[in-house]
């Protein structure tokens, strides 16, 4: 983990309301695995005060971080206003990121929204077993090109709200498609799972009922990023002990197992 | 010049720190949390997150609500507890360079002593801090906090059981922190510290419901930064003790109007998670606007204020 | 829809408004000067500069500073004093479509009587608001409004010399301000408002010297805000008059906060500054809120607030 | 007075830490008169809170409103930061002018540093007597280039606090020595000055001595503009009635025998 000033070498909108933002760190980028963060200041002075968590969602040369973020309030619209040349300080990479799928296993990748940006990095890490990403979007405005992003292509199938493209409907509805076809192998299948709290609840139902694996990349609100505050805790599923993990050192990535999903 | 012109060593009765900047409470975890990012040993001094007895898992999320200029924090004194503090932390906080200072909260006066005595004579710890003005625990704490001659008592318990200096963590939210000031001196203890958080609110306008689930919490940061200055001069003004400044401090600037108020030291909090490496700068910023001006020892700056 | 879909109208006990939105005391001179800005009949009230029997010339300069997401002031109750204005302020006063609440404000319980008692019957002026909170006077102000039975002795002396409803306006620089509006309500208040100015203080690192030449001033914008609304809701929870919400209100997200919290209105100063037409900015802001939720009276969103 | 979104122009250095910025607007330019200011928020948001005052320091065109400013704190870095198409709300005109100067008088300007703003306005406006402009600068590098600014040449000397151009020492020097020529005359001369206190307590003290004439341009912290919040509060000579004037409304302009030069 490192704090530095990092420049932005490109900042561009590539769907609705969603940014990619390229950030030039080497000493981030050697040290980077999926499912790890970064937590950034968006600009100097106090306001807003904390720092912005944002997934790692792809490296490049060795030496770009890339960011892809969704314009949701005031940090992040401060982030769409920047441009190349700007700098940013750069905390990371923090919290734990996934474990890995081994060589024989099929990786699902189930994404909501900008929940994509830790899978895509685990999707460009991973490059031994089979790999299906499952994205949903709330209309085709909001999809993101994956060309974009990586220098992989790969397998993947999308849904959307609105049914402007893609199955309409939740990508949950994907997944349980998947799940319950007849060549599905469940022992030899893992899930990686990151977007909003419901749609991962329903991917983690499905997964614990079917006694697949399965990581969730998990939000908090933050003030650290380091463990320090004890701000962003998440309920655990333990009757007793633990009651609360820290997301930013315990997580971000958990097995759904280990979480109370009714909280 | 010499490496140690300008002097910023600080002398709190009992307590020297080689230089008046401490880590707050609950903002720099267990000191650990950043190792990686600074020499620890740079900084005059860590306080350990709030202590309890037993192990205390916190108020349920959210627990952050980020605010103008400022945060609000219901964390609930979420820690390790007493045992696992011990095996766990003190080894570690052994091997630093600089002074460790443990936040100690009970849940009545009687723990306070239990907690006291248990760090008797624990190597490695340079004082005890004893928090009676956490805003964000149902029973005890700040209600402490607001009443002098409750105050007192725990003051009176803690050094009754320990033998290390005692400083006593005021909390801002009363009508005048003067009386319960000159109540902790006359209690006993060696210093005071102040401001804790501000009792403060928020509300999400869509669900109506409050941004945290504990529906209270404290306020930090740069926007209580006044308010905490205001109150540092008027205890300075009212006993003879020292008094550690503590209350948006975000750059070597704001430490310094504390200090020319009037306190010996600063603690600096909230500023830790807007830049982690926050203490070694203030202490280097201190130490030029010294150089600069060639204010040879940090004595010669405090309390210089001129009033109006 | 019709124009008073949806219906803004509040009504804080005798008091009625076209709108919960009210232009702060000290923040909006004697509305005049904004006169050229917007019009005015879209606010639902404007509180004039505090007034004191006889003129007051205020503090000496500097009279306010910056701080982060607010600002001090040490204003000292500046003010035309009652005769110039009766003959100078009032006449045009009159001619407003919107309500007008006379801010008054007295060295001793007398001159607060005398001051209601000049204003008895006076056309135009539609409640008085009673300030006992001001902490940039050396003598009286906030002394009163900290302590609940002088606080209550004020109240009843206005409420005796006047014909017209009765608001109080609350220090938040005290340990329960609970305390202090169940005091004021038995007294007899026909309503409160909260909160006036946290007291905070600000150094020039290089004179050493207050920036504020009264030395203490008192803090307002945003990064009160929070602690305004916990008062604000703790104190809605205390008595059964009705709560007018004030501090650190910028837009009407803000606004909303405070009506949700279960404020009957609430007022609007700093943004003034910043914004000179935020006050029909947010009336409109909070119409639009409601609109496009379908709520069809204001009351049906004022105390909604939803518990954790 | 008006409030409204304007656009910048341009923006740029013309001298060490000094801009000049130009402002889209007809309309307060429509209305602006020299010694009058206007209140700029230096961006959206509540980090720095309150606007800002800045002199008029001369109109374009009928359209644009040009201040120049001397970067010294948070809100004028910032300010220093915007580029041409970012937009700044303004409000202004405000204030009460200069008296202006009447045919037969001739005018000695005397401005200290950025303080020669509202008296480039004044030259710009009066285009009646005779005037002289007497500027003060820490160093050379600070001179600011009249062409830049005035659509007229004038006469003007300049003094610097180090001696790197023009006479070495204060401005009031200039002032002194054009007072004590033989063939200055006082019955038909009037001064105006805007610059640090301590000069213009200096200006005042000359122009009193000798019975001319002279109007200072006054600064204090403001947060409102418009006389609403009392807050810019300074000093008056009188002994008794009113102790203090409001800068925005009773000024910036004064009189130098109304104000107290000892406060
Ligand atoms: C580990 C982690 C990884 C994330 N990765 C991404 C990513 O790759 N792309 C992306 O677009 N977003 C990501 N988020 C969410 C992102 O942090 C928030 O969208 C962002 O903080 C919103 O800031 P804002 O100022 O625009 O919103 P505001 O609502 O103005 O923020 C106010 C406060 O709430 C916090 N906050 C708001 N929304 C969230 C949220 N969903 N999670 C945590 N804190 C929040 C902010 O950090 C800030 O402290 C991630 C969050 C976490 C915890
Ligand atoms: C009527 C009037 C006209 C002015 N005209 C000009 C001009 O044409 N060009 C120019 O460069 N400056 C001018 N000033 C001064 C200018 O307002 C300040 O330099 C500016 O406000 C500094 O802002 P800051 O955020 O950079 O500094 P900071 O020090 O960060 O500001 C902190 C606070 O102090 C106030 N402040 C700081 N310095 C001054 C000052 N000298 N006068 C008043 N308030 C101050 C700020 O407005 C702000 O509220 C004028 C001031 C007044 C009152
Ligand atoms: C997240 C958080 C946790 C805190 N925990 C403690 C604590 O355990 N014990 C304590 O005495 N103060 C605690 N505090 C208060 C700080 O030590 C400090 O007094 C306060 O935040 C004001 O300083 P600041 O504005 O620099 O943050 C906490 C503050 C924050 C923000
Ligand atoms: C410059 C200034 C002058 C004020 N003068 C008065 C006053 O005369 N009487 C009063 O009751 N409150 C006065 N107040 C307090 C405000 O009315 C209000 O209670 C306070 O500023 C908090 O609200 P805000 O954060 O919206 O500004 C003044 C505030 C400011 C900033
Ligand atoms: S964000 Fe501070 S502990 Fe996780
Ligand atoms: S700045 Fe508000 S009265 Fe002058």
């Amino acid at each position: 983990m490192i704090e530095q000033k990092t420049e932005i070498i490109f900042n561009r909108e590539i769907a609705r309301d969603t940014f990619l933002m390229g950030l030039r760190s080497p000493e981030i980028v050697a040290r980077a695995k999926p499912g790890q963060f970064v937590m950034l200041r968006v600009r100097p002075g106090i306001d807003p005060l904390l720092r912005r968590p944002f997934s790692i969602c792809a490296v490049q040369d060795d030496e770009l971080l890339l960011i892809l973020y969704r314009v949701v309030g005031k940090g992040t619209a401060i982030m769409a206003e920047a441009s190349g040349g700007d700098s940013f300080s750069v905390l990371g990479p923090l919290g734990n990121g996934f474990a890995l799928p081994d060589r024989h296993q099929q990786s699902i990748l189930v994404a909501g929204g900008i929940g994509v940006a830790p899978l895509l990095f685990l999707a460009q890490y991973t490059r031994t077993g089979p790999i299906q990403l499952m994205m949903g979007f709330g209309s085709a405005a909001e999809i993101i090109a994956l060309e974009l992003i990586l220098d992989r292509t790969m397998d993947f199938v999308i849904a959307t709200d609105d049914g402007s493209a893609g199955h309409a409907g939740p990508v949950t509805d994907l997944l349980e498609a998947r799940l319950n076809q007849d060549e599905f192998e469940r022992d030899a299948a893992s899930i990686f799972t990151c977007g909003p709290g419901p749609m991962m609840k329903k991917v983690a139902a499905m997964a614990l009922e079917r006694g697949i694996p399965c990581q969730a990349s998990l939000e908090a609100v933050m003030a650290c990023g380091i463990g320090a505050c004890q701000g962003c805790s998440v309920k655990t599923s333990s009757k007793e002990g633990q009651t609360y993990f820290h997301v930013c050192t315990d997580g971000p990535v958990f097995p759904v197992m280990a979480i109370d999903w009714n909280h | 010049m010499s490496a140690s012109y300008p002097d910023l060593n600080v002398k709190l009765g009992p307590l020297e720190f080689k230089n008046p900047v401490i880590m707050a409470s609950g903002t720099f975890g267990y000191g650990q949390e950043f190792d990686a990012l600074m020499d620890l040993n740079l900084l005059g001094g860590i306080i350990v997150k709030g202590l309890s007895l037993r192990p205390k898992q916190g108020n349920p999320p959210p627990r952050i609500v980020e605010t103008p200029c400022g945060m609000l924090n219901a964390i609930g004194l979420a820690n390790v507890g007493l045992e696992v503090f011990m095996k766990d932390k003190i080894p570690w906080l052994q091997t630093l360079d600089t002074r460790v200072i443990v936040n100690i909260y009970g849940h009545s006066i009687d723990e306070y002593g239990e907690l006291a005595n248990a760090l008797k004579g624990v190597e490695g710890v340079s004082a005890l801090e004893v928090n009676i003005s956490c805003p964000n625990v149902a029973c005890g704490g700040m209600a402490f906090g607001t009443d002098p001659s409750v105050s007192a008592r725990v003051t009176e318990e803690v050094l009754k059981n320990t033998d290390k200096p005692v400083i006593v963590k005021l909390t801002p939210n009363v009508t005048d922190i003067g009386l319960i000031a000159r109540a902790v001196e006359e209690a006993g203890a060696h210093a005071l510290s102040l401001i804790n958080t501000l009792t403060g609110m928020a509300i999400d306008i869509e669900s109506r419901r409050p941004r945290l689930a504990n529906t209270f919490g404290g306020l930090s940061g740069p926007a209580i930064r006044p308010v905490a200055l205001r109150m540092v001069y008027q205890v300075v003004q009212s006993v003879d003790i020292p008094v550690i400044g503590i209350g948006g401090i975000m750059d070597h600037q704001d430490a310094l109007e504390f200090l020319i108020a009037g306190a010996k030291a600063i603690q600096v909090g909230t500023a830790n998670f807007v830049n982690p490496c926050v203490g070694p700068n203030i202490v280097e910023g201190i130490r030029d606007f010294c150089r600069e001006r060639g204010i040879a020892h940090i004595d010669d700056l405090i309390g210089s204020f001129e009033p109006a």
